[in-house]
């Protein structure tokens, strides 16, 4: 507890130095890390209720975001109202994959899983690549890229709705978890399946539940995504792997630690990238800094 | 003396499991610890056999400090033990978990830990060892447990709960293995719930209790205890 | 007398061996780049055929996926070579694909004329010997010169435009990285009043950035780097997912360059559609307003519509059309298809190609047979990309400074 | 008889250049540069650690073979040695670290150490080329197909054989211990430190001697090809589409993924790649185990 | 309440059950006892629905439950006590106990009640509420883990070896709750290694041994049986 306490006053005053020294690199890595650590947000529901590691996440992050270009080129739909139809979409995607693909397997070796999602990447980047080519595809309003004016730092406005969005869902799931009968179903059957189902929990159920609310959530990310990135086969893919190392930085089941390892992550990246003849380098910190966090948790165990 | 803690205490976050324990064990003795559930006899177990490292106190093994030497090697000084809840190896046949500890333990080669497990299996009267273990019953599963831990050539061999879950013949046949083994000087460690293996088994008793030791003694004396009997026999007694 | 035999032996060997002309095509075909050139090539095949093909032979083509997988290309060569049994190698994109094709390449040295691998590397690893060897698309350094040669022209026509400082944004991996050590050898030779920059280049600076196609996209804080140095010309050397966010994340912290030029190979799918698009001077080797300045590019243009129902959306298409009608043209001129006289043909012929400009072979720093040298600098204006430079093929005046972001 | 049966296959894979053609060659020569990886990656799996890390490893192998060639002029033979040996090194340094970790902490930190690798191959431009990577101008053999093939099998081989010495000594007693229990196993005296470091450090100098070999067939190296993630999603593909924890296993799989992928381009050059994606959900969906897993228990089932 | 008509089970290829009738009556205790491997567990699991039977039909309050999932048979009425305790060891004791009524319409509207029943039984439990069922040893778990199964408000309630691993007072202190429950009318299925405690609990009792059933008879009469004495009692 208390040597907790200690990293934590430590980080913050890094953070903050940070924030005085270079104010850009702070809000950007604020911003950036916030996205990081909503698309992780479902990648770690999914792992720590199902125990499956889903590599098609990036995937279905793709997904959204072409599914959000074609309302917006189709029908003029704004990106950030196309939610209320890409959500409900995508939750009923993550439905079928889960029901034609995961459920069968869930009682084999664990890294089938691994490797039918892998199967399902594969089989979604060329079939979007079949559909759409690989030319990068855009969406353009004018409002994403306003700037707006902090402490006299002038700096872009629209990815704090990254933040905004990554704080509403963290809390949304908490509450969801912690005060709902649903919630509480799919604490239980993340800790122990079969005493879920004895307590009568419909185990099946809470499952397709759970891999689809986070391909729902995936959705909203990809709505805020969509005006800020290029739409191309891959653009999700990379989401994958940074998601799962945020998730394992935070440790298994710690959803606010995702969304903190998410921004002291995005913050260090900045900072990196702020100086000039080191931005290069910038990678190296974020996996410098996730393997220091795991490797120093894992040393916090004393074990004969 | 084979065994001897010093002021053993191993504490989990704020919760102190096992206090300031001092445990001693004679060559060629059946000991018994006896005690509440939650009294801290699996945790003392993992301290002695290595699983843990305690917080304070020391541990002497035949006059060695072996407090802080990792588990595999006490295995090969000679202390064995069985879990509570049984580890079979899943994914080898009963026999080859045997093979495992008489090849790493003892360190006898492929060919002669074949040959030890062989022995081990007859001695324990484990039928059929090639069986996979999904086919196995409680009472073979024990008795496993047992001969990977005699895989260890132990010393010093600590039976956690290895009655439970066994009915009363099952049990009466456990009891003379156990016999059998001390006369192969081997010096055991019973951690039993159930009064009447301890009282036909052991030469002597230590009661633990909210990991501190309460009592001490021959079995009778021990059973008649007050602090025993409210503590952990109950009505029974 | 001699010639006629030579001919008559053509035929014979034509007719009694080969009665086809097989030429092997590898391309990434799940890039765009890779199909519209696989496409290309497949429409110039037709037309020679419909034409009654070479040597009175009718042309085949085998196209095979490289999967940009560098061993797939490798192997792919393989097979063309012994279980198709080509006589020619066309096709290529990527440069890491490619340094793994160049062993077995010169395992085989049939004729190859490729279009992709613009890295240095490549030429290195190909050598001085390959004399079966053509090389069509400019190499990074060729690039970076005819860039100054457009530079100098410009500067002279447009007296208003200055370019003496000049940063590059460059994506880390290996097409972004080889683009700025291009420039800054050039300028190292600059200092010295050498070399083609000499005169046009005071300063230099960069930083490099992870592209969007590789899981990054976030340009800000080398955006902000630039803008402290506030250059004359701000270049990025990126892809094509690149192209927006780049110019996004430029508005939202009021980076205006009077000179914003983007490098990327292809251009993303709405680029022109979006209003931040107009103004942006790129570099490229085509773009599809040639068609309205050069009859080859027009005629490639429609026949490509045509056939395929879609529009050339990269420089890849004029260019794969070129492959193969600059290998068919040299077979028609060697007459035969006698290895040296196919290559002594390709040396000497000059090809009028769609990708604007005539395709003439010289040697470059390390090969022989070097093709295309020059690329274009062109220019957005109001969803259209038009040439700036050459002036030859100019269809539209450039606009300058960059207008900025205000009202878009 | 079995044995006798080995050797013939084994003398008849080393006969097959002289029955056909380059190209086959060239695929079982790729083939078999992801049999080992995957073999190699199963080995790992088989103590239970689940490793993302053969593509750093394979490519801090290729680096090392190229720049030993190059800058310090050995030969390629040998240096695919010393990138074994090198890529051991490594292993051991690191293992002291990363064998503290299990499942996906273990997972996430060899995948993080693999972009380590590749961040300092890019950023290194003095030793290894920078973002451009690194030429040789001639590769092995200077370029025999033939003699590369002969080279590949034997170093395949090899591997296989130290496959199944694992599943034939005391090493397997270890570490499908280590796997299946760890507390059980050190309480049975295994060392489990030791024997996770020693399979970790083998495992990794084969990558390493995978990915010289491929660099010298190649004779190049460059970050984004020598170290993409394709060096560790296939090899993993095929040893779970063959069936985990067997030698024979990853080899089917190699074989099978290898020549179906080849095959699918040429019946559909545009999106084969889905087809391929298909192939690994349904065997994996019906065929939990892999093929050989599958095999085994319907013949163990019979008996 | 229970009825066990002809029931076959296998895993795999392993028959384990055969042809398995057993009923327990309203408010009635009922015993099952046998050694290891007898197919008591795979008996629960048939009941419980995490095994689907061969054959045979299992009926509650004269419904079909066979081949039912096992969330289905337990909002029925139906409450397992299992072998392995199933507990969620990162919530805490009213988080568990509070999981045992949740999802069981009938019980969630009587939770307060449940809880009182609960704590009566077991007042330690009131004690540790805050406490993370993760950190108890085995035998408080032990308790959790009957108590989350009467928070469901059970017709019948299952346990599978509830005795092993528990320290004699406990043992004799849990048998004479299970009296009390069955005294408030709920019908008990006891299975057990421990006969003699056992026998003491139930009005009746069946002996399963190697898949079959080979006794079956009230608990004063099994208590006199030659069999159960020798095999069982140890007399």
């Amino acid at each position: 507890m208390k040597r907790n306490f200690v990293g934590y006053v430590v980080l913050a005053i890094a953070l903050f130095l940070i924030a005085l020294l270079r104010p850009y690199a702070f809000f950007y890595g604020v911003q950036r890390g916030s996205l990081y650590g909503l698309v992780a947000l479902p990648l770690a529901l999914i792992l720590g209720i199902v125990g499956l590691l889903n590599l098609a996440h990036g995937e279905f992050l793709t997904l959204s975001l072409y599914m959000t270009y074609l309302l917006f080129t189709k029908w003029g739909m704004d990106p950030l109202v196309s939610p209320a139809v890409t959500v409900p979409l995508l939750l009923a995607f993550g439905f079928v994959v889960y029901k034609l693909v995961i459920e069968r397997s869930l009682k084999t070796h664990h890294l089938n899983l691994l490797l039918l999602t892998f199967g399902v990447s594969i089989v979604m980047v060329e079939s979007l690549n079949i559909w759409w080519t690989s030319r990068p595809r855009n969406i353009y309003v004018p409002y994403a890229s306003t700037s707006v004016n902090i402490f006299g730092v002038y700096v872009g406005g629209y990815e704090f709705l990254y933040t905004i969005a990554v704080v509403l869902v963290l809390t949304g799931l908490l509450l969801f978890l912690k005060k709902t009968r649903l919630g509480q179903a799919t604490y239980a059957v993340g800790q122990n399946p079969k005493g879920a189902a004895i307590v009568g929990i419909n185990v099946k159920f809470v499952y397709a539940f759970v891999f689809s609310l986070a391909a729902g959530l995936v959705a909203l990310a990809g709505a805020l995504l969509s005006v800020r990135s290029s739409i191309f086969p891959q653009a999700g893919g990379p989401f994958t792997m940074k998601s799962f190392s945020l998730t394992a930085m935070a440790g298994l089941g710690n959803l606010p630690g995702i969304v903190l390892a998410g921004i002291v992550l995005g913050i260090a990246e900045e900072f990196v990238k702020s100086i000039p003849g080191y931005t290069g380098w910038a990678d190296l910190v974020f996996f410098v800094v996730l393997i220091a966090a795991i490797v120093f948790r894992a040393f916090g165990r004393r074990e004969g | 003396m084979l065994l001897r803690t010093e002021k053993l205490t191993k504490s989990f976050g704020g919760l102190i499991a096992v206090k300031s324990v001092d445990l001693k064990v004679n060559q060629g003795e059946i000991l018994g610890i006896i005690g509440p559930n939650g009294a801290g006899k699996t945790t003392l177990t993992n301290l002695i056999s290595g699983v843990f490292y305690p917080t304070e106190g020391r541990i002497h093994f035949e006059d060695k400090d072996i407090t802080f030497v990792p588990a595999h090697l006490r295995a090969r000084m000679g202390i064995a033990r069985t879990f509570q809840l049984v580890r079979p190896l899943r994914d080898f046949t009963a026999f080859e978990n045997v093979v495992v500890s008489c090849l790493f333990a003892r360190g006898e080669s492929l060919r002669e830990a074949r040959k030890s497990a062989r022995k081990i299996c007859e001695l324990v009267e484990l039928d059929q060892p090639e069986r996979r273990l999904d086919r196995l019953t409680v009472f073979e599963l024990k008795k496993l447990e047992i001969a990977r831990a005699l895989g260890c050539q132990p010393k010093l061999l600590i039976l956690d709960e290895v009655m439970a879950g066994l009915n009363f013949e099952e049990m009466q046949r456990m009891i003379q293995l156990v016999k059998s083994l001390r006369e192969k000087q081997i010096t055991i460690c019973v951690i039993e719930h159930v009064m009447s293996v301890i009282s036909q088994l052991t030469d002597r008793v230590v009661v633990l209790d909210r990991g501190e030791i309460i009592a001490e003694g021959p079995y009778e004396k021990v059973a008649h205890d007050p602090k025993v009997i409210t503590a952990y026999l109950g009505e029974e007694a | 007398m001699k010639r006629l035999f030579v001919v008559l032996m053509a035929l014979v060997v034509a007719l009694g061996f080969a009665s086809t002309i097989k030429i092997g095509a590898v391309l990434p075909l799940s890039d765009i780049t890779g199909r519209q050139a696989a496409n290309a090539m497949k429409l110039a095949v037709k037309e020679i055929n419909e034409a009654g093909g070479v040597l009175g032979m009718p042309v085949e083509l085998f196209i095979v996926d490289d999967e940009m997988k560098p061993e797939k290309g490798a192997a792919a060569i393989d097979r063309l070579a012994t279980v198709e049994k080509v006589d020619f190698f066309v096709g290529g994109m990527s440069s890491g694909v490619h340094l793994a094709q160049i062993p077995i390449l010169k395992k085989y040295q049939k004729i190859t004329v490729w279009i992709g691998a613009a890295s240095y590397r490549c030429e290195e690893a190909i050598g001085p010997d390959a004399d079966w060897y053509f090389h069509l698309h400019p190499w990074d350094y060729l690039q970076g010169e005819s860039y100054a040669h457009g530079w100098r022209a410009i500067t002279q026509k447009y007296p208003q435009v200055k370019i003496e400082k000049i940063f590059i944004a460059y994506e880390e991996g290996a097409f972004g990285t080889s683009s700025f050590k291009s420039y800054q050898d050039e300028f190292e030779l600059a200092k010295k009043g050498t070399g083609v920059w000499a005169g046009l280049m005071k300063d230099l600076k960069g930083a490099p950035f992870k592209s969007a196609a590789l899981g990054g996209g976030d340009y800000r804080a080398v955006l902000m780097q630039a803008k402290q140095y506030n250059p004359d010309l701000f270049i990025w050397a990126g892809y094509d997912a690149d192209a927006i966010p780049i110019l996004i994340q430029a508005k939202e912290i009021g980076f205006a360059p009077k000179l914003f030029v983007g490098a990327p190979p292809g251009w993303p799918a709405d680029f022109g559609k979006n209003p931040l698009s107009h103004g942006v001077i790129l570099y490229g080797m085509w773009a599809p307003a040639l068609k309205d300045v050069s009859p080859i590019a027009r005629h490639f243009w429609d026949a490509y519509v045509k056939e395929f129902n879609e529009e050339p959306a990269t420089y890849f298409a004029p260019l794969g059309y070129t492959n193969i009608m600059f290998l068919i043209e040299g077979i028609k001129k060697a007459g035969s298809l006698d290895k040296d006289a196919i290559i002594k043909a390709l040396r000497e012929i000059e090809y009028d190609s769609p990708v604007g400009g005539v395709l003439k072979i010289s040697p470059s720093r390390i090969i022989k047979n070097q093709g295309f040298r020059a690329q274009k600098i062109l220019q957005w204006q109001n969803g259209v990309q038009h040439v700036i430079w050459p002036f030859e093929y100019q269809t539209a005046e450039l606009i300058y400074p960059f207008p900025g972001w205000t009202g878009k | 008889m079995k044995y006798f049966m080995i050797a013939i296959v084994c003398v008849l894979c080393f006969l097959l250049p002289f029955f056909v053609g380059a190209y086959l060659i060239h695929v079982l020569t790729s083939i078999m540069i992801f049999l080992s990886l995957a073999l190699s990656w199963d080995m790992m799996l088989r103590t239970g650690q689940l490793s993302f890390g053969i593509a750093g490893f394979f490519g801090l192998g290729a680096y090392a073979s190229i720049i030993a060639v190059d800058d310090f002029s050995i030969d390629p033979l040998w240096s695919i040695l010393v990138a074994a040996g090198f890529a051991a090194l490594i292993a051991l340094a690191l293992g002291w670290i990363v064998l503290r970790l299990r499942e996906i902490y273990f997972a996430i930190t060899t995948l993080a150490l693999s972009s380590v690798f590749m961040i300092f191959a890019r950023n290194l431009s003095d030793l290894t080329g920078g973002s451009a990577g690194k030429v040789l101008y001639e590769s092995i053999f200077k370029g025999d197909s033939i003699k590369i093939y002969w080279l590949v099998l034997s170093v395949a081989l090899t591997v296989i054989l130290v496959s199944e010495l694992f599943q034939r000594t005391r090493i397997r007693f270890a570490i499908n211990a280590i796997r299946d229990d760890e507390i059980a196993a050190k309480c049975s005296g295994v060392n489990i430190f030791k024997y996770l470091l020693f399979v970790f450090v083998l495992t990794s100098a084969i990558q390493g001697a995978v990915g010289a070999l491929y660099a010298q067939q190649y004779a190049f190296v460059e970050p984004e090809s020598t170290f993409s993630a394709n060096f560790l999603l296939l090899p993993m593909s095929m040893a779970l589409v063959g069936g985990i924890y067997s030698s024979l296993g990853p080899i089917i799989g190699a074989v099978v993924l290898g020549l179906a992928s080849e095959y699918l381009k040429l019946i559909m050059p545009y999106g084969h790649l889905i087809i391929y994606g298909l192939i690994l959900v349904l065997t994996i969906m019906f065929l939990p185990r892999g093929i050989y897993g599958t095999v085994v228990n319907r013949i163990a089932a019979k008996r | 309440m229970l009825r066990i008509d002809g029931l076959n089970a296998a895993y795999g290829r392993i028959k384990v059950l055969w042809n398995v009738s057993l009923n327990v009556s309203s408010a009635e205790a009922v015993g099952l006892f046998g050694p290891n491997g007898a197919g008591k567990t795979t008996l629960v699991n048939c009941v419980i629905g995490f095994l689907k039977p061969i054959s045979g039909k299992v009926l509650f309050q004269d419904k079909d439950i066979t081949g039912m999932e096992p969330h289905e048979v337990v909002k029925l009425g139906i409450a397992l006590v299992p072998q392995e305790r199933e507990l969620f060891p990162n919530m805490t004791v009213e988080e568990n106990l509070r999981a045992g009524a949740n999802y069981v319409p009938h019980a969630r509207e009587r939770m307060l009640e449940a809880f009182d029943l609960v704590f009566a039984l077991f007042p330690i439990l009131k004690e540790r509420l805050k406490q993370k069922v993760g950190t108890m040893s085995g035998g408080q778990q032990r308790m959790v883990a009957v108590a989350r199964a009467l928070m469901s408000f059970p017709k019948l309630l299952i346990l599978d070896e509830p005795s092993v691993g528990l320290q004699p007072s406990i043992v004799s202190e849990l048998f004479s709750k299970l009296r009390e429950i069955k005294n408030q009318g709920v019908s008990i299925l006891l299975i057990e290694q421990n006969v003699k405690q056992g026998l003491k609990v139930v009005e009746r009792g069946y002996v399963i041994e190697n898949g079959r059933i080979v006794l079956e008879d009230s608990s004063t009469n099994l208590m006199n049986n030659d069999h159960i004495k020798k095999a069982y009692l140890g007399l």
